[in-house]
This record gives C-alpha cells, structure tokens and sequence, in this order.
C-alpha cells in the first residue's frame, strides 16, 4: 500500500483503518529517502509519520511478520551503541544473525570485508559509556 | 579672539549684516549672549571654550529679525540648529551668516546651507560624554527606579516656560501648551500637567533635537530635561537612523516611514 | 447650551435582549445638553426615522445621537433622516449599541451601564460638531486604462462608446495581449485572432480612444475624478506618422538573433520588427538593446531601406501628462517559467515547455505555422505529457491558489493535439478537473470520450532526460498511488499565472492595494468585485485573479461601466470629512508655524503651502494649506502638528478630547 | 584553517577508505580536521524506531561535544551522519524548551550554535585549492553521484539544489574531470534499514543507478556517502545478478577521486579496500574550445 | 459581579476601517468578551495623537488599547506606517521614563478579525485585572493643584 493510501486510510480517524496501517508492510518499507518530502506540494514529512508508526505499530504489537528482520536489526544495532556508544559492525551482524536466524547470510561477504580491512573484530566504544547508557535509560527505560 | 572681532566689525563696517549674534563676559566669569549692532560693540565679542551656549534661537525672534542680516557666532549645537531651522523653513537659506573659530583661532564664514552642512559633517555629535554616560545609567535602572527618579525631578517643575524659551526648536508661535480648546495639558504645575508638559516637550522634539542641551542649562530649579530630549532623539536616531540638524532639506523621521519598520510590541 | 435629542433603538430584541434599553434612554434624559431622549422598537424603519424627524421639529433640537446599530450600518441612513428634518447632516452622530455592546455581552447591569458610555461618548462629541457641507468636486470626464490585452480593449471600447474620452495605455509595441498569442480557444475552439484581432482595430479607428503603445504609467497623482497621470512614451525610433507599416526596414535588418518573446522565445526576429503580423499599431519598434546601430555604431541598413524616411536613430522618450476622472487597471499576469520546477530539470530540457509556448506551436501564425513540433530537434512529438497544476495549488514550491484556466486549457492542448496529428498520444497528469462554467465539463468529457484524451489522476514527481525521450515518472492515484512511467516527446506544463511583471511598482503608483500574492485586490470581493480600494480605480482581468477571457470580458464590460457612471456627472460630492489649518486674525494668521513637517506625512500628497502677502504683496507669513480635494480625511498630519493647527472635521481635536473626557 | 571532524561508525570500519581519503585530501589543503572527543554514534534510522527522544539525544550529545570543544562548525563526511546531526542542529538551533529538555537527557548543555556541513559543503569552499594541487588532471567522465541524505530535504541540508545538485560536479570539473548529465544522481540505492534485511530491494534500485551511470559512459560512479558506496561496491555481484549484467564501473569516494588528482599514493586512500577493483582508463585528451564570433551575413 | 474583584477602565482608539469593523463582526459573529473596553471612533491609526493616550490615562483609564489596520492594508495606504514610527519612538521614550507600558496595549485588527479582538480584549481586560489600577499614575491625578 502506498504511503497515499497510509495517509488516506490515517485521515479516517477510525480504529478499523489505524489498524490496517499499522499491521501493514508498507510503513516497514519506507527508505527514508525524503524524495516525497521534498516534492510534497504540503510539504508533509512522510518518513518521519512512518518513523511514528512503526513506533506505534511495535509498542501495539501489531508490526508485520516480514518487519521482525528490520525490528532485530534495529534491537541489534541499537543494542551495540548502548553497550559500545558506537556501532560495532560485527557484533552488530553476528547478534543480527542470531536474531534472525539468517546465520549464513553474507557469510562469505563478511570474510571479504574482513580480508579488506573493512570489519573490526573488537569494538572500539568510547570513554563515558555510562552518558550513553544513561541516554537510554532517561529516554527508553530500558536497560538495552 | 580678535580674528573674530575684527571680522565682525568689518561685517558690521560694510554693512553685509546689521548685527554680530555672539558670546559677551557675563557675570561671574559665565558667557552671556551679545547683540553687537556698531564696530564698538564688536570689541565685546568674545570666544573661548565657555561658549557652550545656543544661540541660533534668537535667529527666530521677530525682534532679531527687525535689526535686518544676522551673522552668528555658531559652535557645533549652533550649526546643527542652523541646519535644522533651514530644514523647517523657518531661516531663508543664506538669511544668515555663520561665523566659526576654527582651533587655530581662524575664522571660517559659512555664509550657505552647503557650506554649513559640510561643516557638521566634520563635527563629533553635541550629545556630550557626560550626558551620554547619564542617558546610560538611567537606562541601566529598573523601571521604577527610572520612574522615581522622574518623578522626583519633575514634581519640581513650575512650569516656568524657560525650557522652552531657550530652545532654538522651540520656535513655535503658540505652542500645544497654550492650546486652550481644548485645554490639553493644565496650565497650574502639578505632577500630572508637569509630566504631560514634558512628555509632549520630548515627542515634539524628537527628530528634531540638535542636543545642544539648552533647556538644561536653562532650567532655573536644575532639572535634566534635556535628557528627554535628547534621548527622543536617541531613540530616532537608533531607529530610524535620521538624525536631526545634519541636513537643510527636510528628512523628519516621524513625517516618513519604511514600510519595513521593525517593531516588536505590536499584537 | 446644545439642545440634543438622543433616540435609542431596540433592534428587536438585538439590543433589548442585553441592554436595558428604556433604562438607558431613562439616563439620557439626565444628561447636560439633551432635550429629548426616547427609544423604540427599530429606529432605522420609516416610522422610526419619521419619529427622529417629528422630535427634532417639536423640541427644536439642533443635534441629534441615534444609539443603535454599527454606524458602519446606518449612519447614512439617520443623516438623511436628521437632514429632511432641516438639521445639518453632520449635526447626527451614532452610538453603537448593537454590535459593540448587546451583541458580544451578556445580559447584565455592567453592559447597560457601558451603553449609557457609548450614548454619553456620542452626546458630548455631537455637542461639538459643526454643520458640514458635502465637498462639491469637479470632474475630469475622461478616462486611462492600463493594459492592452483583451480586459483593456473591452473597456476602452465600452467606455469610449459612451462618449468618453479614453487613453488606452499598453506596456509593449502592440494590442492584443495574452490572448493574442493564444490558438483556438475553449469551449468553442474559435480562432482567438479570429475574434480579436477586430476589436483591435476597432480601437485604434475609434474617435474616442487615444492608443499609447510601448509606453507605461510613469506616475499618478490626484484623486478621484481628478488624476494626473505622467506616462513614459518609450522611443520607438520610429516616426508614427511618416511609417506606413511597409515592412521593407524589417526585411533588411542583419540581427536575426533576438529571443522572439511573443513567440515565448520558441524563435528568433530581427532588431528591427513587429510584434506579430496582424499587431495594431503596425508600425515597427527598433530593439536598442540589440540593434547594432545603438550596440555596435554601425549599420543603418533600416534607413536606407526605408521609403519614407521614418526611421529616426535618435528619437528620445517622452513623458506625457494627462488628466483623467478614472483609471481602469487591466495588467493581466505572466506564467510561471519552466526554470522553476527543480523535478522537471529546472528548464533545461528544452522539451519541457509551458501551456503559452504550445499555444505558439498550436497557432496559425505561430513559428511552426501551427504544426506542433518539439523545440530540440523540431520533430513532431507522437507522446505529449501534459501536467496540470504545475505550480498551482503547491504551497512549498509555486502558488497556494488555483490558477483556474489551466484545466481548460490543457483539455483544449491535449484536444487539438489529437486533432493535428490523429496517431498522437496525449497524456494528462491533474489532481483534479475544475471546468465549471458554460459548456467546459462538456468540453473535457469530449476531450476524454472523442478524442481519446488519457487523463491520469496523480502528480508526476520527476522528469528526466533518457535517449532522447523524456521520461515522465508519476503516480496514479486511482491505481493507489501505482508508479506511472511514460517515455514522452514533449512534456506541457500548466504553469500557475502569476501577477504581471511590474504589476506591485504600478500598484504602489496608483496607492491600491494587492493581496498576498500580488494581485490588485478588489474593495469587496464580492459587493465590489471590480472596484479597488482607492476611489476612481477599478480593475478587470487577470491582474485580480487568474481568469478566462468570458469572465474577463464580462468584468471589463462591467468596471467600464462603473466608470462611465462615474463620468456622467460633472460634479462629485465628497465627504466633508477632511483635514484644514487653522486660521487666526493677524499678525498670527494661523497658529501654523509653516515649518511644514506635514508635508511628508501626507498619503496623498494634499498638503502644501500659501504665503500671506500684504498689500505691497510681500510675505507675511507662508502656511501649510490642505487640499480639500485630494485630502482623504485620515487624520495623519492633525496628530503631527505640535501647534494643533491642523484639525479635522469630524474627529476635531475637540470632539475626540470630549469623547475622552466623558469617560 | 580548522574544523571539527566527526567521522561517525562506518568510517572507522566497513568505510574506513573514506575515512583515510578524506584525511588525506584535507591535509593537502590544508584544512585541521578535530576530531569531537568522545563522539558517539548518531543512531542512524534505528534510533528513530526506539523513539525520537533517544534519536535526537544521541545526536545531540555529539553537537554539545563539538560546542565544549570550542567548536562551531563540524564535517561529517558520512551522509547519513550528516543528515541525522544537520536535523538536530536545526531542530535545536531556535528551540529554547527542547534544547533545555535535550540537555537534561545527555546531561550536558547546548546552545544551538554548532552547524553541521557534509564533505561536498567543505569542499566547494576549497575549489581554486583543488584545481591549483591538482597533479595528473582527472580527465575522466565521472558520474557524480549524491543520493538522498546529502541534498533532502532542503530544510535540513541547507545545501546545493534538491534536484540535479551542482556542487559535486563542479567540485570534480575542477579537477579537470567531465562528469556527465545523467538522472540518477539524487535516486535512492536502497539503504534506509534495508542495505542487510531486505537485500532484493537494494540490489533492484542500486541496479537501476549502476546501469545507468555505465549507459551514460561513466568510468566511475563518485559518491560522498558510504550507505552508496557499500551498496553500489560490495552489493555489485547481487546488482550484476539481478541485471544480468557484468558492470565494472568502480564506485569511488569524492575525496579519494580528488586524491588521486592530487596524486595521492592509491594505498593512503584505500582503494585496494574496494570490492569492485579500480582501474581507470587513460584519461581523455584535452580539447581546446574556441568560442565562435557573432554572425555577419 | 462580586464587588471584589477589580474592573479596570480601558479605552480604546481604533481605526473606523479596520478595527472598528473587525469588531463590528465580532458583534454580528455573535463573540462575547468582556465590557470593559470603550470603543472610540477615529478614522485611522494615524489619527492617535500619543496625546489622545496621555489624556485616556488622565482621566483614570488603567488601560488603552490602540488598534489599526495590519501593515499594507491601511485604507489611507500608509497612516498606519506612519503611527507605527511614532508609537516606536513614544514606547522608547515612556520606557525611558519609567511609565508602566504594561497598560498600553498596540495591536492590528482587520476587518475580517471579529475573533482576534474579542481574545485581544479579553486578555488585556485580564491582564490589566492582574495589575490592578494604575495607581502609579492616578496618584499624580490626585497629587491635585500645586
């Protein structure tokens, strides 16, 4: 469904069509490459209105099936900053991996990297951890 | 100082004016206007730094204007009035002679609102240190500190008038105050008609005041009116950026506007 | 001592429901100056009105306060009353019970008690007003219109047929405007040129019109029935009266490189020419800016060429002044440029054009001869992209409002498109169809039914360049919002009008007021829709809004008609309410001290001065003199005056400070 | 010339060639990079799903760094930084109460004066330096690639024009390079959260992106962002697949572009890390324009 | 109304174009707000001589309300221009003095604004009740006759 329709369905203002959207692949699929943004003759900020959704659609439990990839992946990289303070790209994937289940995706790629000196096996985080993980706990409350 | 007589005396002499508006010894050392007529009262005239005094309100009085071509002995304040004056079609351009004592005693004649005008480009602003620093302090008080300090200075008025006697701007035949239909401001002194007098006084000069300080200096219980006025014009100059007495063709900053005026208090 | 009679009118129950209104004529009774006071059901009805004029007989009032409605309402209404009862018109003044008291109050003593304010504010100010007599102002019966496109013509022809004196003034070298440059038209497909190009004619044969070519309105002063207006002949360098439009001086001229802007810049004309062939006046203009005589010293080629000595290098610009008792203001509007679409490439796909360059393509006369080709390889196109509301109704990128002729005109695009080349395919991108108006849904269904227009509901968001195609990316909304993609030829964009180049300069000229987007606003958008908000100024066309040429022309027939109502008469009466310097017995004359700080003050330039001269005629004394013609009653220059010795009739100082004082 | 540096993730790993290219350009003109002390991640588009207050406090930690450290302008060379730090400055820049709120969060102050600027935004500032150290000139047709985060939207980025940007490509002409007209420039390669959850999508539109620069006779694709880069480079065999094609056109980082104008040893600027070898032909051969006289007849 | 509770007196000087008729709609949009204010009637901002103030205060308002067309659609083109340099200018100077700028309140009220000036008065008319009377000046008043 495209965001027309996400948009059409919101303006109801009716549970039923709420719903649709927020079970709905569609706000999963959002790039956020701000091309309607900026072509938008009402200049509505699409990405960050699916941005909200998903937020709505995950706290409500209603996210898409096909979204739980995207949701580990975000649980994963949000989880290497809150420990690390920056993204630590292995750890990042290899949680991602056993999220998922997907545990020979990119396998050869990663070596590749590897090889090229594009990956970092140990995490480089950075001096006040404790900042970060505050940042967390004021804003999500939660540990992660 | 007697560059100056000499050049008066032989305007006199030639008749090119009919009087020399000046600077005499007064009492107590202080300087006090001088009206030389013939070459001996030339010889009174004097110059030196205690010349503070504006004297282009005389230039205005019917009783000046009869004695025929005035020169004028004009220090910046003075120039600036003369300006000003011309600007409001109250002095013909040319009408009057400027006379100024340069700082090697030479004396320059500005007999034309061009000559003058280039003169007052040279010139530093009348404001003086002393009362700029005062204008700051005030506005460094708290409003009701202002608003005390105010009332405490005007509740001495006695609306003698000389303020405005002794402004060169003031030049009007019958003034607000005298309007009697309707009676705007009461004639008695009393704290509401003294703070109306003066608030009307700062707003009728505002963008027009050359800040020579006069009403000041001629307040007989020592109030610092001219601060008011000088502070109107303050306010012109700071938002509006035309100052008064720089120009003898009209720019009066309350008779124009910017569509683009920047104003902040307005809902 | 004023013996004032004070009427207050329930209004029904509008004022009565909220307002003790026996109460409050109760009061007045008491008040110092009244005579008579009484109230009733509704004063503005004939036997209310009636009551006013009987009470002013037997009480010999001489001032009279009706407490009713906005006087915005009914102050007329109750100075005629007051004046067939022999009282001075301005002798009434009204207190506005109704909607500035009973109508936003609740029921309470409080509300009462502020009526009897508003009656006393009325009484203590009547007490001072002074019989008015209405300014009498002649009139110069004759009229300017601004803009030579189809609103202008229409007017100027109408005025003129009523026996006026018209000066029809048009920016450019020759009539027609807009709609000279248009194809056919909608809803009927005749030939625009074919119905205007004699009206053109008919204005430069007609007796009463003066036509002004490639002149513009340099400045207006004046008032109402009595402009001044100072217009900028531009030097055409050639002699009008010697050129008998031969021609032979265009054929010689060796700059063929000039940007042809009547034909929107899709070809090139020579230094030397005529707008167009059928161009009334038909006498050429010479372009200094590239002819090389004014860029180069050389070449005179025209000259030579010329049979009867026309040609006249060193021609100057003239400034003509005129006076004229109305103006009708018929700029028209330009179209937005295709460099303002940042996703259709910012104008540099060449095949990207606007609505008026296709109806260049599209027109008999135009560069093509009327076949549609493309400007890059003048191929004719088999896919033409049309977008609706390119600009229009695109609040982050073009113009909040609907351009209105667009939907129209792309149909009639798309529509002789299939017509001209029957394989062709026309594609129309809209958001959604506005043809309301005589015969125009028809118009479309025909375009979509007959002629196989496809009609796309969506907006396209990128053009791109692709071998040679243009590649229009889009959706469609009726698809839900599907990805639509069309290898086009020429892409046709329905780009907003805007307000006319120069149009917010010439407003300021003639002190009228524009809306937010520029456009001449109208004194009522729907009471005075062809008036503006200056007295004597009226409006028609495009330069008010985005409209077509019925709607035009009816609007033109209309402002045309205001203004001959206008001229019909020799007089005007004015409002007395206007501002004057006092006078004084001598020697003061006046308390005007003639420092003439007024001057600038003054919106309309009515301020100026008078000497008083003895007999020996020397001046006494010079004083600032108001024009009673051209003041409008503002009131600036009184709160300017540190002496007080402007005042104004009406609102006097006086008046004001008892208002004040009865507080 | 000073500014403040924050490199952000991916330049410290899977980007790390950007991160040696633009240090090294830099140091050719003479620009100090400062690095931000204990600069955090920005959160991506991640931070956004946990919330925006997360999203916006760990952005602005960064800025209240770079403030502390007596800094008022930052690069990131990263877009997708970029994007995300350039919309929380602007987001703060006139917003007394949220940027009070934001500082009890990263339980730091911030007055809203550091401005963010993208690697093109510097660069241009630098473009008589480049043409003056350019060494072998880069007479090469490039296809100058920008994407999303660099230009959209215009409130944040506050840079170059929406569509059809110009800064990159005159940045590169002033190497000497051609960069050529083509429609791709600012289309999406896929990223947002897809670049390893979704990977069909990507290779579909960054297919569509290598396909295009290779028709338009590009002899390599530049960017200025590492989500691009990562997606045209390593993503290569699953775009060749998906387009049944073999492109080769390597995808090259501005600044490692610029390097080798400069004539940079390849090794500092990391091209051997690339998935898609680089290997450029000659460059072409000058042409001398002649600019034609006004016409006589 | 209880006697407790303070009503100030406002005046207002509105511009018969604009103003005057933004409340009139206010009048026919059928909006309440509260009595306090009295309306009077000039024919432009540029009218208000900052004297018509100085007398409003005079005579023992604790308020003024001054109100005119918005920027560019004075109906005499440029007198609300021309008002706004001198309020700039009286507003400066009244600050210099120390007077209560609190109690004067400036602001543009089209004709089409019937809603903006019933809130206008409603929240000068409650501010001014927060202040109280202007006893800082109505003490002058009655400092009476020297």
């Amino acid at each position: 469904m495209p965001s027309c329709q996400v948009l059409r369905l919101l303006q109801y203002e009716s549970s039923e069509n709420d719903r649709r959207v927020l079970e709905s692949e569609s706000i999963w699929l959002c790039l956020s490459c701000d091309t309607c943004h900026s072509r938008c003759p009402q200049t509505i900020n699409t990405p960050k209105v699916m941005y909200f959704l998903r937020e709505e659609s995950v706290r409500l439990g209603l996210a898409h099936p096909k979204s739980k990839d995207a949701q580990a992946f975000h649980k994963a990289f949000l989880g290497s900053i809150a420990r690390h303070g920056r993204l630590h790209e292995i750890g990042m994937l290899m949680n991602y991996k056993f999220r998922t289940g997907h545990l020979l995706q990119d396998m050869t790629l990663g070596s590749k990297l590897y090889q090229k000196g594009k990956l970092e096996l140990l995490p480089h985080g950075i001096e006040d951890k404790a900042a970060v993980k505050n940042l967390f706990k004021r804003t999500t409350g939660d540990k992660e | 100082m007697d560059v100056l007589r000499n050049k008066a005396r032989d305007l006199l002499a030639q008749g090119q004016v009919q009087v020399v508006i000046g600077y005499e010894a007064g009492t107590s050392g202080a300087r006090r206007p001088s009206f030389a007529r013939s070459e001996a009262d030339a010889a009174r005239l004097m110059w030196d730094a205690d010349c503070v005094g504006n004297l282009a309100g005389y230039l205005t009085r019917p009783e000046i204007k009869k004695m025929g071509k005035a020169a004028i002995v004009a220090n910046a304040a003075t120039l600036r009035a003369l300006l000003q004056l011309t600007a409001e079609h109250q002095l013909a351009e040319g009408a009057v002679l400027a006379l100024v004592v340069t700082e090697e005693g030479a004396v320059l004649e500005l007999s034309n609102a061009q000559a003058v005008t280039e003169q007052v480009a040279t010139l530093p602003s009348s404001l003086s240190a002393a009362d700029r620093e005062k204008l700051e302090r005030l506005m460094a008080l708290s409003r009701e500190e202002r608003r005390a300090f105010w009332e405490q200075e005007l509740q001495r008025c006695v609306k003698c008038y000389a303020c405005r006697s002794s402004c060169p701007m003031c030049y009007c035949g019958s003034c607000t105050m005298d309007c009697n239909r309707p009676q705007w401001v009461p004639v008695a002194s009393h704290e509401l008609g003294n703070l109306e007098y003066h608030t009307v006084r700062a707003m009728h000069l505002a963008g027009r005041c050359v800040q020579c300080g006069e009403c000041g200096r001629a307040c007989p219980v020592g109030i610092p009116i001219h601060l008011l006025t000088c502070y109107a014009e303050e306010s012109v100059r700071r938002q509006f950026g035309q100052p008064a007495g720089t120009s003898a063709t009209l720019n009066y900053a309350l008779g124009n506007f910017r569509p683009d005026d920047q104003e902040s208090f307005i809902r | 001592m004023s013996r004032l009679g004070v009427f207050v009118c329930h209004c029904g129950e509008n004022i009565g429901a909220t307002v003790d209104v026996t109460e409050v004529a109760e009061r007045c009774k008491h008040m110092s100056g009244v005579a008579h006071a009484e109230d009733y059901k509704y004063l503005c009805s004939n036997p209310g009105q009636n009551k006013i004029k009987q009470a002013i007989q037997e009480h010999q009032l001489d001032g009279v306060v009706v407490a009713a409605c906005s006087p915005r309402m009914h102050e007329p209404t109750f100075r005629r009353a007051v004046s067939d009862a022999g009282l001075n018109a301005y002798m009434c003044e009204v207190a506005n019970l109704r909607e500035h008291c009973s109508w936003v109050h609740q029921k309470a003593d409080s509300t009462t008690e502020k009526a009897v304010d508003l009656v006393r504010l009325q009484v203590e100010k009547v007490k001072r007003n002074k019989p008015l007599d209405t300014i009498q102002v002649p009139i110069t019966r004759s009229a300017l219109v601004i803009g030579g496109g189809i609103a202008g013509i229409q007017a100027a022809l109408d005025i003129a047929d009523s026996g006026h004196k018209v000066i029809l003034v048009e920016r450019s070298p020759a009539l027609g405007g807009h709609m000279a440059q248009l194809s056919e038209t909608f809803p009927t497909l005749d030939c625009s040129q074919c119905i205007l190009t004699p009206r053109m004619v008919d204005v430069s044969r007609h007796p009463n019109i003066t036509l002004l070519t490639y002149s513009e309105v340099e400045h207006v002063d004046g008032f109402i029935g009595n402009f001044k207006v100072a217009i900028r002949k531009r030097a055409r360098m050639i002699d009008e009266e010697l050129c008998t439009g031969c021609g032979e001086c265009l054929q010689k001229c060796p700059t063929k490189n000039v940007i042809d802007s009547f034909n929107e810049g899709l070809s090139m004309r020579r230094a030397i020419y005529v707008p167009f062939a059928q161009a009334v006046p038909n006498i050429p203009v010479i372009d200094t800016e590239h002819c090389r005589r004014y860029q180069k010293k050389k070449c005179d080629r025209c000259a030579k060429a010329c049979p009867t000595k026309a040609i006249k290098f060193d021609q100057k610009d003239e400034i003509l002044n005129v006076e004229v008792g109305a103006i009708v203001v018929a700029t028209g509007y330009q179209v937005m440029s295709t460099d303002r679409f940042p996703e259709y490439g910012y104008g540099t796909y060449p095949d990207v054009i606007t609505g008026l360059q296709f109806e260049r393509y599209a027109s008999a006369s135009g560069p093509t001869q009327g076949v549609i080709k493309r400007p890059s390889d003048g191929k004719e196109p088999e896919t033409v992209v049309f977008l609706a509301c390119s600009g229009s109704r695109d609040a982050a990128k073009g113009v909040k409002y609907c351009s209105k002729i667009c939907c129209m005109y792309t149909a009639k695009h798309a529509m002789l498109l299939k017509h001209k080349n029957h394989n062709a395919k026309a594609y129309v991108f809209y958001m959604d169809i506005r043809a309301a108006g005589k015969n125009y849904d028809e118009f479309v269904r025909r375009a979509i039914e007959e002629d196989g227009v496809k009609y796309i509901r969506g907006r396209v968001s990128r053009i791109y360049e692709e071998d040679g195609k243009l590649i229009v990316k889009g959706a469609d909304t009726l698809l839900g919002g599907e990805p639509v993609q069309i290898k086009a030829d020429m892409v046709v964009l329905a780009s907003a009008a805007l307000p006319n180049h120069g149009q917010g300069e010439l407003a300021q000229k003639l002190h009228v007021g524009t809306d937010p987007y520029g456009f001449v606003a109208e004194a009522h958008p729907k009471l005075r829709p062809v008036e503006t908000t200056s007295a004597g100024i009226f409006l028609a066309g495009a330069c008010q809004s985005p409209r077509d040429i019925p709607e035009t022309v009816g609007q033109a027939s209309a402002a045309a008609a205001k203004v001959t109502a206008l001229l019909s008469r020799s007089h005007l009466a004015r409002e007395p309410l206007v501002a004057e310097v006092n006078r004084r017995p001598a020697p003061e004359y006046s308390t005007c001290t003639g420092c003439l700080l007024c001057e600038t003050a003054c919106p309309y330039q009515a301020i100026g001065h008078e000497d008083i001269k003895d007999r020996n005629g020397n001046v006494l004394k010079t004083l600032a003199k108001i024009n009673p013609g051209l003041c409008q009653g503002c009131g600036t220059c009184v709160s300017l005056c540190r002496t007080k010795a402007i005042d104004l009739h009406g609102y006097s100082n006086e008046q004001v400070f008892a208002e004040i004082m009865s507080l | 010339m000073r500014i403040g540096y924050y490199p952000g993730c991916s330049l410290t790993s899977s980007a790390r060639e950007y991160d040696e290219s633009v240090r090294a350009v830099c140091e050719m003109l003479d620009l100090t990079l400062v690095e931000i002390p204990d600069w955090n991640c920005c959160g991506a588009s991640s931070a956004h799903v946990a919330g925006a207050e997360l999203a916006l406090g760990l952005r602005a930690r960064n800025l209240a760094l770079a403030e502390a450290a007596g800094l008022d302008e930052i690069l990131a060379p990263c877009a997708a930084c970029f994007n995300r730090l350039a919309s929380a400055s602007v987001e703060l820049a006139d917003a007394p109460d949220k940027r009070q709120a934001v500082s009890e969060v990263i339980g730091m102050p911030y007055s809203g004066k550091v401005r963010v600027l993208n690697m093109l935004a510097v660069l241009e500032r630098f473009k008589d330096q480049i043409a003056a150290k350019t060494e072998q000139s880069f007479r090469h047709k490039v296809a100058c690639y920008y994407g999303c985060l660099l230009v959209r939207p215009t409130k944040v980025a506050q840079f170059d024009r929406v569509e059809d940007p110009q800064s990159m490509d005159q940045i590169m002409a002033a190497t000497g390079a051609k960069p050529v007209r083509w429609s791709s420039k600012t289309e999406c390669c896929g990223t947002g959260l897809s670049t390893i959850t979704r990977t069909e999508l990507v290779a579909n539109l960054s297919g569509r992106i290598v396909a295009d620069a290779a028709k338009r006779e590009a002899v390599a694709i530049i960017t200025a962002c590492p989500m691009c880069q990562t997606n045209l480079d390593m993503r290569r065999p699953e775009i060749n697949q998906k387009l049944q094609q073999k492109h080769r056109i390597p995808v090259l980082y501005v600044t490692q572009a610029l390097g080798l104008a400069m004539g940079i040893d390849p090794q500092r600027l990391g091209l051997q890390r690339h998935m898609v070898p680089v290997e450029l032909p000659e460059p072409e051969p000058e042409v001398v324009t002649t600019d034609d006289d006004d016409d006589e007849d | 109304m209880a006697d407790d509770v303070f009503e100030p007196k406002i005046t207002a000087f509105v511009c018969n174009w604009c103003t005057y008729a933004g409340a009139d709609l206010t009048g026919t949009s059928r909006l309440k707000y509260q009595s306090n204010v009295r309306i009077i009637r000039l024919p432009c901002t540029g009218r208000v001589d900052f004297m018509l103030i100085q007398k409003a205060f005079a005579r023992g308002s604790d308020g003024v309300i001054v109100s005119g067309c918005h920027p560019n659609d004075c109906h005499y083109t440029s007198g609300n221009y021309h008002a706004r340099r001198r309020w700039m200018v009286f507003n400066d100077l009244m600050e210099f003095m120390g007077l209560d700028m609190r109690r004067i309140t400036f602001s543009w009220v089209s004709a089409a604004e019937g809603a903006k000036w019933a809130t206008l008065v409603n929240e000068v008319t409650d501010h001014l009740r927060e202040l109280g009377p202007y006893t800082e000046y109505q003490r002058l008043l009655n400092a009476g006759v020297a």
